[in-house]
């Protein structure tokens, strides 16, 4: 399969309408464990992000600049923990995309693993320390693995986001150590991290855009 | 949840524009960055610049701490969110008059990202030197070797106060954040929550807790703390919390403190009086003598109720920065 | 209600407590009436003594207020209710110079017959002179025509700013009185309140208000208002404010005035100064021009939710003493 | 019938018991007209004034330096606007008391003639204005009119509480124009005055106390 410039623009759409969806949720999430606002803060940077994709990124073919520009604008808009966080991210994959107008299967594999690892470097976090890192390590070495045997990007991404679920739910049973939940202790056993559930459902909605979009083509 | 406000959406901007707006004499916006706040007065040449910021919602933290004596500008962050590091690297940019810029901030992992990306911004691309010293003075936060891994709540008041006299004081750099390092050093924090505040945009409580419960330890974004409990008397509340401080830092009989008692926004300045008694109570009998004392809503969570004890001991370098008068719009002093 | 007190019967002698041992270098209790509470700095001779005081639970409203360039001495009642005559007394024959006392005091029945009371026994028994100047600010607690009928609420603030500095400026005790009379005459407020504050010994809400509803004009102490509604924006309730403040006293384009917007206990500064930005635009819109802006806690009702806004014309003399410095435990103005 | 010194204390603990029963009642009523406090104030007048009963008054059997101690510690305790109120009462009454170990029937009608004046005085409240003046004028009117017929004091109390009671109750459909309902207009009908319902009730705690005195007596 292959992602053009619009494609990606229209995947960002989708994260756009997911978080509002999901913005009641991830808030949710946060008061168990930390100030209450990880919906809202993906809301107003996710609402930041639409605004420029239908203005300044209109006429943009460049899956980098893209890329770059919606990182930067998410950054900008929220701060935060999970500004620098995913900024980093998108902002790493940017540097896959550079200058591609249409992104192929090697490409997205290395878009995606660059992300993770780019929000990783950022927070300093391992896994186990309950927090999106916990998604997005086991995400991140699964598409690795699996994308190097098969080289068939959908079936490896599937096998990612699965790694990634099962690391999201893992946060469940553990103790913060880092972000603002690492303060609870024992007490944040059994509450699920938020930035770990935001990143699943980032690579979750990006595994459902693909697989439309390689049904479409094929 | 009734407040006054319009669309929850713009409540920081028009926050900003009635603030600047209401004291145009001390405070204004940069045309770059419309989150970014500086002096009205011009920060002195060579004088190091004083920068602080972090999440809205704890007014008069941080905006209302610019001003003569204490920061050059601040970087206002969305409600209980680090501000991103363009505001701040603008407010770098304008504060800095050659001896470079020291960031004041509070140990959370979000400012600590954005204020750590904006540092390197300004070193790689801007050429300004820039200090760094985090307030981590919350003792519930982290037991006591890990005190690097503690947040920061009403104790950052005392390091902008401290390192903003040093500032005026000619010192340079590196010598500001000595200071400002040290005073967090000397520097103990407990709170206690009764009742949450509610985010605008959600409109839901920050944290629950039952009609007659309290909870020790709670941070300044309603994050839980170590304890629920029932609610007790002020004086007995006053006693948990400056037990937990000194078991945590010893301060002996005859050494000097200064004390704040903060309320984090709906709790009437009666009960910190009444919470300031016992704290005195506490400290007399121990013979620790109260240099200066501070009860009010000095850092707050929008209208949370509850308060925390501050205790910052003193030795003559920073009594003397005690001392030095201080004049912005949220807090002047003589 | 979860407040932190002790004994609710013991909050306004604990909260005495706490203050006076807070602020040693400000204020001090008489040993005649521990209600009574005089500056620490000792009044000067020759100076007419300023006296201001009434109920508690509207810190603050009133002894936060003594020090200099405001109060001399303040007598405090239990909450919401005027103190008695006999630590009036106290106060004014401590605070009396050879000039005379002026008291400086909100026009309630009970206000009006204690501070009355104490007058007589003044100028009977210890000849000491009295001069007397009530605040009656509150555009919605009587009609124009009945202007000595009106409550004061935060405009009081004003009154103390002004008499206070006519005082230090040498002004005799008629020309005190004379600049506190003009300063109520100057002077027009107007409130809203979004939820009640909390007897501490009955734990009972001082007035019921639905999840959605404001009541406009509310006083401060909960008393009814003129009109309940369904909540607005903060634009919408403060249009409301200045419209029936400007319907009330006539203000031209180019006339100065200083702006109040005054929180009643438990509304963030946040709301406050989105509040204060659309005052502003009114305002500016109509050409008239802010001379200075206070936005904050200055008189509470403990943690009361919800604004007044106070608009005060300026002539040349009131401008003078509005930029008079005030060192107040609670209010400080450089 | 006579009171004696002791009886008169007597009576003002019997005050100091009703003021606590009543307390939540007399708060409630002053949440709909004012500020909710009436009840409280009350309480820590009369809980001050218990104490010097059982203290400063223990051996005192002047009945005039008796009501002048309870009206100052009345005042002392409370300020706000019953203190001076109810206060002045006192002090009239103590007048009418001095030097007086027993009070016969022409010095009780005299006392709470004095004492129901005095408050009038001091509040310079008219009958109508929403105040206890509207208990407290009625009673005084018609005490002294039915006394000066039958020179019977028992029963002349009986109308003049009666007479009291009526213009208590007549405050629930005027319109304040006194102390803080005043500024309530049209919306002060239908709630009966807390100070007009607190007065009622000590004079109505007097009656109870006269007769049960008087037929001990006889
Ligand atoms: N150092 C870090 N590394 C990785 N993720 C982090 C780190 N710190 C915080 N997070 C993530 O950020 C999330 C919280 O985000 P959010 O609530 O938006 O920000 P804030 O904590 O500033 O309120 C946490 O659930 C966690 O997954
Ligand atoms: N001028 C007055 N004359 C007579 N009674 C008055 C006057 N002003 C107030 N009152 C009485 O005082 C009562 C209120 O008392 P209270 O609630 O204890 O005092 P406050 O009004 O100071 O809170 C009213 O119900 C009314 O009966
Ligand atoms: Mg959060
Ligand atoms: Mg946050
Ligand atoms: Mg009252
Ligand atoms: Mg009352």
């Amino acid at each position: 399969m292959e992602l053009t410039s619009s494609d990606l623009k229209e995947f960002f759409k989708v994260v756009v309408k997911m978080i509002e969806e999901q913005k009641g949720y991830l808030c949710e999430l946060d008061r168990k464990l930390g100030d209450g606002d990880h919906g809202v803060t993906m809301s107003i940077g996710w609402q930041a992000i639409n605004e420029v994709l239908e203005a300044d990124l209109i006429g943009e073919d460049d899956c980098g600049k893209i890329s770059v520009i919606v990182g930067k604008t998410f950054l900008n808009a929220v701060g935060s923990s999970v500004g620098p966080l995913y900024a980093t991210g998108l902002m790493r994959g940017a540097k896959v995309a550079k200058k591609k107008t249409v992104m192929n299967e090697d490409d997205l594999a290395a878009y995606w693993i660059a992300f993770a690892r780019g929000i990783k470097e950022r927070g300093q976090a391992e896994i186990g320390d309950k927090t999106m890192v916990d998604t997005l390590e086991p995400f991140a070495n699964e598409l690795e693995s699996k994308f190097e045997k098969s080289h068939n990007f959908i079936e490896a991404f599937g096998y990612a986001v699965k790694a990634g679920e099962e690391g999201m739910q893992s946060t469940k049973d553990i103790i913060s150590k880092k972000g603002r939940s690492s303060r609870l202790g024992g007490r944040s056993i059994g509450a699920q991290d938020p930035g770990a559930t935001s990143a699943y459902l980032i690579l979750s909605a990006f595994q459902q855009f693909a697989e439309s979009r390689s049904t479409q083509v094929s | 949840m009734k407040k006054l406000i319009n669309d929850p959406k713009n409540v920081v901007e028009e926050m900003i524009e009635g603030y600047v707006r209401a004291h145009p004499n001390y405070i204004k916006q940069l045309p770059a960055n419309d989150r970014a706040l500086v002096t009205a007065r011009e920060t002195k040449e060579g004088k190091v610049g004083i920068l602080i910021g972090g999440g809205s919602g704890h007014e008069p933290g941080f905006l209302g701490y610019v001003g003569e004596g204490m920061a050059d500008g601040v970087a206002v962050g969305n409600i209980f969110a680090s501000p991103s590091p363009d505001p701040i690297l603008e407010v770098t940019k304008a504060i800095d008059k050659g001896a470079g810029v020291a960031y004041l901030y509070g140990n959370y992992a979000g400012d600590v990202m954005n204020f750590g990306m904006a540092a390197e911004m300004a070193d790689l691309e801007e050429d300004i030197k820039v200090g760094m010293a985090l307030a981590s003075d919350d003792v519930a936060s982290a037991p006591k070797e890990e005190k690097e891994k503690r947040r920061g709540i009403a104790g950052e008041f005392f390091i902008y106060k401290t390192a903003g006299a040093a500032a005026d004081f000619g010192y340079n750099l590196e010598e500001v954040i000595r200071v400002a390092k040290k005073t967090n050093e000397n520097t103990r924090s407990m709170g206690v929550g009764v009742s949450p505040c509610y985010l605008p945009q959600t409109g839901e409580p920050s944290f629950e807790i039952g009609e007659d419960e309290m909870e020790i330890g709670l941070g300044h974004h309603g994050e839980p703390g170590i304890e629920k409990g029932k609610i007790e008397s002020a004086d007995a509340i006053a006693d948990r919390l400056v037990s937990d401080i000194l078991k945590d830092i010893e301060i002996t009989s005859g050494e000097e403190v200064a004390v704040l008692v903060n309320g984090l926004g709906s709790t009437p300045k009666m009960d910190l009086y009444i919470i300031y008694r016992r704290v005195e109570q506490i400290l007399n009998e121990k013979g620790i003598k109260i240099y200066k004392s501070y009860v009010g809503d000095y850092i707050t969570s929008l209208e949370m109720g509850g308060c925390s004890v501050t205790l910052m001991t003193l030795d003559e370098e920073l009594t003397e920065m005690i001392d030095h008068p201080v004049d912005c719009p949220m807090f002047v002093q003589k």
